[in-house]
Order: C-alpha cells, then structure tokens, then sequence
C-alpha cells in the first residue's frame, strides 16, 4: 500500500482523486454505489449568488472520446447549498472543494463571503465557465479580468482559494499568473474546451445553446500540456484535470505538475471510475516501489 | 433511487425487425427492483456516453430483465453487437417510472413506433384491463404485438400508410374511446409529436395522462443536471431532469 | 450523381476534399493506393525557404481519438518544391495548395515570391504550426502579427491566398478579420492543438519536443465550433478541417461554413478516407435530394 | 514501393508464450511481394494509428504471411482479440527490407526478445548458410527456435538469467564468431543496447551489418515524416524515415 495521502494549501486529501465540479452533484447520487469517504474530495457544482434554472436542453452531445456539455450553471443559490448540501457532506469523510461562480466580480464576492463562516474545505472559484453568458469564460479569459475577480475573492475569504482555469485561451500560464499575484493559493485546471456538433439531418446544433463544452478522454493530452505549463509558471499548486479515465492518466497528469486529480466525463462512463483510479494509482505504484504518490508530483524530465 | 452498476449476461438475444433487437438479461438484483417506465443506462465499448433503454419486460422469478432497441446511430451499433452470453453493463434500474393503481378499471397503453417497449410490463400489470394501442411507420415496422395480445389487453394496432391494423395515427382510436368515456388513465411513450396530441386528447376529456419523456443524458442518475425537462409542479416552474424526476411525468406537469 | 464542385476564392474543385498538409506528403506515396484526381486538392507538406531536417524524434504519439505530432516542419525546402514536386502535381487534375511557412514575416514572403511565378493554384500559409520554436505558431497566436506576416505575403503574390490560423487562441474569430484585414482570400482551420503526452514509465514526455500538436478525429467538436465562428466573422471563404474522418463529419464543417474541407489525421486510420469522404458525401447528398454540395454551405440554423 | 491496404482473412492464430501471439494471414497479393525485413501497418479498432508489426513468414505458394508480436499496449491488445476467421486491416508489405545476398557464404542473424520474429524470413534464406542467435529475457519468454532450427541454420539460444540456453547476452556468441572469421554479413533486430552492441563488434571486426529499427509511426509509407531517423548518407547527414527508408538500415549509416 503506497501512500497516497496529498497536501494541497494546507489541506489533507487522503488521496489525490476528487470527482470534478458538475459531474457529481453534491454526492448523493453515487453513494448509492460506494461511500463518499473512498474519494480524497468532491468538488461541489457551481454554485452562484441566486438559483439558476440553466440553458434549454439539449445540454449533452457525444463526441469522438469525449463530450459536450452546456448545462449553464444550473443550481439551488448559494443558501441552500449552505443549508442544505454542505452539512451533510461535511459529514464525510472527505475534503470539500465549493466551486462557485458569478456573473460579476461582486456577485463571486459575494457567494464566498457567504461561505467564509462555514466549515467548507476550500473554495474552488470558476473564472471559466464556457456555458453563461456573462461572466462565466469572460473572466478567464484575460489576465486583467481573472486577476480582478479573484482580488475581489481573495478580500472576502481566508479559506484556501483555488482559480478554477479556462483552456480557451492562448496562454493558460500568463492567466494562472496573473491569479497567482492576486491572491490564489492553487489553481485548478483545465475547464472545458468550447465545442460544437451539429445535427446533420436537421441542420441544428445538437445543443439548444449552440456551443458547450467538451471533456472526456479526447481532452486528455491538451491538459496534460496546460498542466505542465502552469506548474511551470507558478509556485502555488495546481489540481490538474480534464480526460482523466484511468489511474496511469492520474499518474501522468501529477508527473507533469499536479498535486491532486479531478474526474470529470469518465464517472459518465463509468461510474465507479474515481474509486478504481484511486486502487489503480496504488497498484502502480506499489510495482513500481514508490512509497508516496507525493514522490511523483511534478518528476518529468523534459527532453 | 436504488439502483447498481454491472456487467449481466445476455440470456437472450432476438432480431424483432429490421435493426430492432430484443435482449433478455439475467441481473436479479437489478429485476428484483424495477419497476415498468423505468430504464437501464448501457455502456457501449468505445464511448463516452451511456445509452438510456426502457424496460420492456421483468420477470422477477427468473431474474431477468428485457430491452427492446432500434440501431439509431453509432452507439447503439455497437450495443448490437454483443451476442447471447456476452455481458453487458448497465447502470439500472434508473428513473421514475408509471404509477400504477389497481383501482383503475380501464386504462389505455399507447406506444408509438420505438416508444411502445415501455408499454409491455405496463400492459402486463393491467391485464385486461388494459388497451394497448400501437402505431407504427408501417407492417414492416412492426413489433411485440403477439406479446401485447398475451398480456390479456385488447390491442389495437395503427400504421401510418395502413399496410398493417388500422391506416392512420394512435391519436384517432384513443379519441374515440375517450369520448366513450370510462377511462381511468392513459400511459403512453413514442414520439414528440404524438405525445403531444395523447396529451391534448386525455386533457380535454379530463383523463389522467402519464408519458415518458426522452433527453440526452449523460450520468443518467440526477447527477449531472444534463437532461432538463422544463416543468410545472405546485404551479411553480420546474426544472426537472428527465434521468431521475422522469422519464415518466404527468402531461400536465410539462411545458412542451 | 449530386454536384460536389466548389469554387473557392475563384478556384474550382471537382470536390471540396483536400488531403491536409502534413499528411499526406507530395502525393506520390499514396498514388499506390489512387489516383490523385479522385481528390478536390492537395494541401502540400508545409515548406520554408531553406531545407529543415525538422525535429528529433520520438515525432508521434498516440491519444483518445487521436494524435500528437511533432515532426517540425521537416521539408526539402521551396526550390525543392518547385523543381522536383510541383510540375509533377501540376500534371494531375486537382487543385494544388502550396502549404508555406517561415520564421520571420520576411521569409514567408521571400517563399511565396518564388511561388509566384509557377502554376501553383493556391498558396497556404501556415501562421500556426506549433511545432517549430520561431514564427509559427508566434505568428498566428496574436492578430498584429498574423496581419503583418499576411500583409507582406499578399505584397508579393497575386496567387489566391489562404491564411492557416492556430486554434491554441483566444479568440480565433478577431484573428481571422485580421488576416482578412491584411489581404487574404480565404482563411483555412484548424491547425493542431498544443498537446503533450508522457510514459509514466521513464518519466519522459512521449514526444522528444516535449509538446505536440493533436489533431484527429478528437479535435472534430473544435473545428466545428472555430469554422462556425469564423464563418459569422468574415466575409471571405473558409476552409475547414481537424478531425474529419466521415462523410457526415465533411457535411457537418460545411453546414458550420466550410467551403471546402481538408483531411487529415484520418488518413492514417485509413488511407483511403479522403476517397471515401468523397463518396459517403454523395450518397448522403443523393439520399436527401440534395442537388450541390453548395446548398449545404453555411446553413446551420443556430437556436 | 508496390503495396496495398485491404481486410484480409486470418486462417491461423496461436498463443506462442504469454501475450505473444502468431496470426498467419490469407494475403496473397501481399505475400506476392513480401521480402524478409519488412513490414505490415495494421489497424487496431478505435485507435487512430496502426500498429506496425514485422513480416515473421512468408508463404508465396500458399499465399500467406506470418505475423508474431507481443500485447505492449492497448492497440496490440485490441488486435490480439481478432481470431481465425476474423478480418484484418493492413497496409502491406512496407518499408525496405534486408539485403539478401546469394554470394555470402556465412551469415549471422540475431534477433532479441521480440525482435526475432523477423530474423525468421531472413533465416530461412540463408537456410544452412545461418547461424541464428536468439537472445530472451528467461526461458519463459524463448519463442520461434523450433522455426529457427527447421530452416536449416545452426542455432544459438542465450538468456539474461541463463534459464534457457547460454547465460548472458547475444553479443557474446557473436563476438566468438565474429574473431574467428569467415562471416560475410550480421543481420539484427532487437532492443536498442542490442543493436548498438551488435553494430560495434561488426565494425571492429570489418564486418557488414544490417539492423531493423524502430520508430513510432503515423502513415508508415514516407508521407507524414514522423518517423525520422538520424542517418549519413555519402558522408552527409539525412534524416531518413525508418518506415520507407528502412526499417532496416546499413549499421553503418546510423547516428546513434
Ligand atoms: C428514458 C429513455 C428511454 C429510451 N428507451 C428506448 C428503448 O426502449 N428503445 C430504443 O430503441 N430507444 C430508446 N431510447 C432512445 C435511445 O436512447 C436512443 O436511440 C439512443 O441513445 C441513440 O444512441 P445511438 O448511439 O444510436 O445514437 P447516436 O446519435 O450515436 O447517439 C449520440 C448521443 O445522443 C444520444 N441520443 C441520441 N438520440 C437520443 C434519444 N432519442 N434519446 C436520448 N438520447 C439520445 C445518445 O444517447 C448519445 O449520447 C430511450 C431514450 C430515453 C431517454
Ligand atoms: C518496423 C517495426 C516492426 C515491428 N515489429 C514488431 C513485431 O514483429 N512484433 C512485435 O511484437 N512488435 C513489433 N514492433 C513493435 C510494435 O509496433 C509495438 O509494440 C506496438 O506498436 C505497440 O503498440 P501498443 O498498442 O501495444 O502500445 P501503445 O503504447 O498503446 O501504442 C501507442 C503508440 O505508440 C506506438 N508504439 C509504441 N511502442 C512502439 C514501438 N516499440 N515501436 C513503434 N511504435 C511504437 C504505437 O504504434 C502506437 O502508435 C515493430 C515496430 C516497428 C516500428
Ligand atoms: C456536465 C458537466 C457539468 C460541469 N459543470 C461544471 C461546473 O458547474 N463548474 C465547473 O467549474 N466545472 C464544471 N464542469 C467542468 C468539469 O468540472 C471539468 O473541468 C471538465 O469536465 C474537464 O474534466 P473531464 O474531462 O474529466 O470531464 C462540468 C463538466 C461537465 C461534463
Ligand atoms: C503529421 C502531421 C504533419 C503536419 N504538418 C503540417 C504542415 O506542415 N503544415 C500545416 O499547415 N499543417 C500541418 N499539419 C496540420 C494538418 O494539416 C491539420 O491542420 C491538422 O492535422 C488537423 O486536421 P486533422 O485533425 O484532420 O489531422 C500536420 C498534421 C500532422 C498530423
Ligand atoms: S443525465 Fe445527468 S441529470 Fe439526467
Ligand atoms: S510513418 Fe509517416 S513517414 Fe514514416
């Protein structure tokens, strides 16, 4: 048994595998099949200031390896996440990570003060939803606009903020900077990719909104890059994510600079799939005698 | 919800029509639990996506389920695939599905085209209480009347060219009878279009009406919020999620 | 029968399936297989000033539905091109795009200068290829320096021009006006994705460049939405690619306002697809009583 | 290069040790005009790439070829799944094999773990004109010396762990060879430390030497340029592509 225990901000993961925002609701759904507490963490979905009812379905489309989401933010508002949700996952055994987002800096603001007197984890802040109009990818987007908002975060809270990253950019390292000298403690990386599918027969999108967002395995090699270019250009941690199906993408995501792993599509798949990467992480690297999985954080060796 | 994820044998595969197949898979735990309208989230080798496929038959002594599918594109394809003994993995039973009261008299079951599995083990747990309408492209399109007829249901069969039972839509014979009168509740599954016209139907006859909706999904589960169905429900609106508040719904409950 | 022909920026295509550049080297390897005039064009292998032995390898690398390359723009160099394979290209019945590319703006000009007096039919230039550590994807990851490369290449060719644009951007939209902007016919894209693999058995990245750009059928959802953005953005043509693998893959760039589709990962898979492409279009085309392949350009109806 | 891509018939498939497998494919148009050296690009289902594998036999009469590779990842997993009877997709015979010489008199081939499959042709060219030295990790992992000794050739089996044969590595028996004398050429393929012993020793010994390399693939016929290999030709450098120009080269054109 390798040891597979990770410190991100201070913060203890028994293991470095947290189902990504979006993906796993509030957790309840899937205890039915194992017990939240196999999990490092979860990362709660999107909350924002007021519920939001969302985009118009169709929200999914498949794609090769991957898919397309535009679900939109949909949540209950920040109150009953607080009231409703987070007691009782903060019953678990596991790290909380609160994604939240806004329409404005303030309405983030807002939404985090709210949480600065609960017992929450961390704060994963999403400066990169593609699927709203305002705010949303707008924000990560550009260096000045990311490093605003999380300022404006930053002020309101103590707890451990992460910038949760836009990939549609031409220069992911310069945005995580940029949140860096705001104030971030980590980021977290990779949101989704804007993409589109189109209905042959009818001539429509596939998406009621158009455009969504792809993830799934196809995403994989570019947050691999994105991964190893952030943790090349900052000194915070990174939680790395986007295609992760397997314990050895795991692997390949911390050896290029993540200290933890989200999974997002593949519990879409298969939904056992985050406590399988957690075994199948451990047997790697029990075969390989490496004692901590903290041995292998960051270790390529660029040619 | 209760539910479980595995891999079942396939006891039984039969080609019903062209590209429709029929599945009888041994999963006791997932049999012992489901109930008609509810569906089964299967993995296809290849893809992200789960493929949602109604119940079509639950034998609960034997421990067996049926699905009944039409090859629709890629996924579904590879689904076909599999043979008798192969093992295919599902995420099941899912949803919310019929509500079923034995103190109704007389029921309708309508099926349109693909849509008409669903309304096998609904039909079943009516009996002759039941009628079952179905309404299909046409005869080459049709399927699972011999097992409607077995169910002790009076059947009605409907094409749209009537090259087999009556030449026109479902929508005519339920008229009818709903003008009769003594109908308790209609169910019915198939397509958009036809839903809505079962749901004008039963409204303006004051007859309680259930029908089962189809969404893209992804977790299947409620998880995702992927598969919204706008609603109203305490004449409030709804945002339901087709994978978990449905697919089953009361028509009036939705805002087509 | 339906009319596939397309005309791009006054160019005529029996088809509108063009073998990427890239892939498919000169022609002459896959001529073993058909004959070249069953395809609308050929996109030639990206070619600088001077011979470029291109990277060291590990060039390849495998992903989810795709790809990684880094071969670097390895070419015998534009003399080369023009004494040894264009003449020979120009004897078959296809439109041939010179794909060229350089380090500074003044290099690509000084290629496209020696095109100018040969029978080439198109010039491509390729502002994006991330594989090469000056100019591309420099160029074609900034709208200044997209504008100035393509201004000081359309000074000296009269040749119908097709500017290659990166989607590694913010905005690939504002990047094509651009180069619209500067003087170019048509804009083609995508090029690849930056992506990086690495074997988390030596701890290396896959490829010796360390990053790569990722195409293949895993890209598709991006090309998609890129092609439908630049389309509403310009006016000019758009030539589109990443992923096309199908026929209804080829339908589906064009409804999103391809003129005309390049094709390129796919060709590995199976080196007949462009052939293939072809006839799924037709009979999908046929199927619906379609008459040309232009009614289909630029109509899908968003919601 | 005279190739072609098609689905051909498996008509034979056997496990030969563990996750190494011999498929001998019904290709007569391939095995027409085959050489030892070369290779098939084959098609894995749901992979992007084909999987380049070394021509193992060549059957003209029959019209067959043989094939021999080990399960390394997921794309030989997938085609180690095809069975007798199944299609394969391949793109065959490519690249440029090894220089067959009728004049030499004496010959060394030496293959290493799953690079002996193509020495096998090779051998069988030679026929008692061989020496055929195979280098395996353990016993357990010894494949094709039967094939080896019915071609005629002499045989010399070594092991890392001297389980099976010598004890020790490829390089000692041939070294012996080699300073005694009278071979007119080495032939080898195996891992890279192999190789570059094999071509050391052939060089201080004057001898020529051919070596089968390897490089990840796209096209495998010369197109994409991914495969490039740092060579010297007339005392310049070329960047050679291991899927055209070789995958077997003169040991002396290699830049290490
Ligand atoms: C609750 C429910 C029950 C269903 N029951 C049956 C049944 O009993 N028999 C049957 O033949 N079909 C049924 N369907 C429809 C069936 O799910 C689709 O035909 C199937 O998902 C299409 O997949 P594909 O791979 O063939 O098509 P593709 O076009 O390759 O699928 C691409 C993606 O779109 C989704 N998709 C495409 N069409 C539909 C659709 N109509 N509904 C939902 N998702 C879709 C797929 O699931 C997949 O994610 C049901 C759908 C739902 C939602
Ligand atoms: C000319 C040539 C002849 C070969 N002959 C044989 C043979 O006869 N028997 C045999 O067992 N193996 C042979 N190999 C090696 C074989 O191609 C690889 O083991 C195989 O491609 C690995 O694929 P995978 O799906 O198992 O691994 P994965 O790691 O899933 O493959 C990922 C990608 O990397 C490529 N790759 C991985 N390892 C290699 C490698 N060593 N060489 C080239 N590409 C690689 C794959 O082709 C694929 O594109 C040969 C290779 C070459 C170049
Ligand atoms: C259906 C769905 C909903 C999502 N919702 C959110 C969200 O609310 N907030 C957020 O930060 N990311 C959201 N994401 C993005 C994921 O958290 C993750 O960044 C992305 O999917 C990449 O990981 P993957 O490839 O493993 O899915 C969502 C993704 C999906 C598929
Ligand atoms: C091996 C390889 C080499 C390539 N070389 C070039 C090049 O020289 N010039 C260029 O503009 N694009 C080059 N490309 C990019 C392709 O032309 C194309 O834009 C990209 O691969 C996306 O299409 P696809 O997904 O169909 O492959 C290359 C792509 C590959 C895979
Ligand atoms: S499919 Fe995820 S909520 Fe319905
Ligand atoms: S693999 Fe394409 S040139 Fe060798």
């Amino acid at each position: 048994m390798a040891d597979l225990s990770v410190k991100v901000c201070g913060v203890d993961f028994k293991n470095p595998i947290i189902p990504a925002s979006g993906v796993f609701g509030y957790g309840r759904e899937y205890e039915e099949l194992f017990p939240l507490d196999k999990l490092g963490g979860i990362a709660t979905k999107g909350t924002t200031l007021h519920l939001r009812t969302g985009n118009i379905a169709p929200r999914i489309a498949e794609t090769p390896s991957g898919m397309l989401n535009s679900v939109g933010l949909q949540n209950p508002g920040i109150d009953h996440f607080i009231e409703t949700e987070l007691p009782y996952l903060l019953t678990k055994d596991l790290v909380v990570l609160a994604n939240i987002a806004g329409s404005t800096p303030d309405e983030c603001a807002e939404v985090a003060a709210k949480l600065e007197d609960t017992d929450v984890h961390m704060i994963e802040l999403n400066i990169s939803c593609p699927n709203v109009k305002q705010g949303g990818a707008a924000f990560g987007t550009s260096c000045e606009m990311a490093a605003e908002v999380t300022k404006r975060v930053r002020a309101v809270t103590k707890k451990p903020l992460v910038v949760k990253l836009s990939p549609n950019v031409t220069s992911i390292a310069d945005i995580a900077k940029s949140v860096e000298a705001a104030g971030a403690d980590a980021v977290s990386l990779i949101n989704t990719l804007l993409g589109m599918r189109i209905d042959i027969n009818t001539g429509r999108p596939i998406l009621h909104n158009n455009v969504g967002g792809m993830s799934g395995p196809a995403v994989f090699p570019i947050a691999v890059r994105m991964v190893w270019q952030v943790a090349n250009a900052v000194k915070i941690p990174v939680i790395g994510m986007g295609g992760v199906s397997s314990g050895r993408d795991a692997i390949e995501l911390m050896m290029a600079g993540a200290s933890a792993v989200q999974v997002g599509a593949a519990i879409f798949t298969d939904p056992y799939a985050p406590v399988k990467i957690v075994e199948e992480m451990n047997d790697w690297l029990d075969s390989k005698g490496i004692a901590s999985v903290n041995d292998i954080i960051g270790t390529v060796k660029p040619w | 919800m209760k539910y479980t994820q595995g891999q079942y044998i396939i006891a039984d595969k039969t080609a019903i029509a062209r590209e429709i197949y029929s599945f009888t898979i041994s999963c006791p735990e997932v049999a012992a639990v489901a109930c008609p309208g509810q569906f089964v989230h299967i993995r296809a080798k290849g893809y992200t996506l789960r493929r949602p496929i109604s119940i079509c038959g639950i034998d609960k002594e034997k421990g067996t389920l049926r699905i009944v599918f039409e090859i629709r594109g890629e996924g579904t394809a590879e689904i076909a695939k599999l043979n008798k003994g192969d093992l295919i993995d599902m995420l099941a039973p899912l949803g919310h599905g019929f509500t079923v009261d034995p103190s109704y008299n007389k029921v309708i079951l309508i099926g349109g085209g693909i849509g008409t599995p669903p309304m096998l083990p609904l039909t079943k747990a009516y009996g002759d209480k039941a009628v079952a309408i179905s309404g299909f492209r046409n005869a080459s399109a049709v399927i699972l009347q011999d097992d409607f007829r077995k169910t002790g249901a009076e059947t009605i069969l409907c094409t749209d060219d009537g090259s087999a039972g009556i030449h026109g839509f479902v929508t005519q014979p339920l008229k009818e009878l709903a003008e009769k009168g003594g109908i308790d509740a209609v169910y019915a599954c198939g397509p958009m279009p036809m839903l809505k016209g079962v749901a004008a139907i039963c409204k303006e006859n004051g007859i309680f009406c259930q029908i089962s909706l189809e969404e893209r999904m992804a977790c299947g589960i409620g998880a995702c919020l992927g598969c919204a169905c706008r609603t109203v429900r305490n004449d409030e609106e709804y945002f339901a999620h087709v994978c978990k508040d449905g697919p089953v719904f009361n028509a009036e409950e939705v805002l087509w």
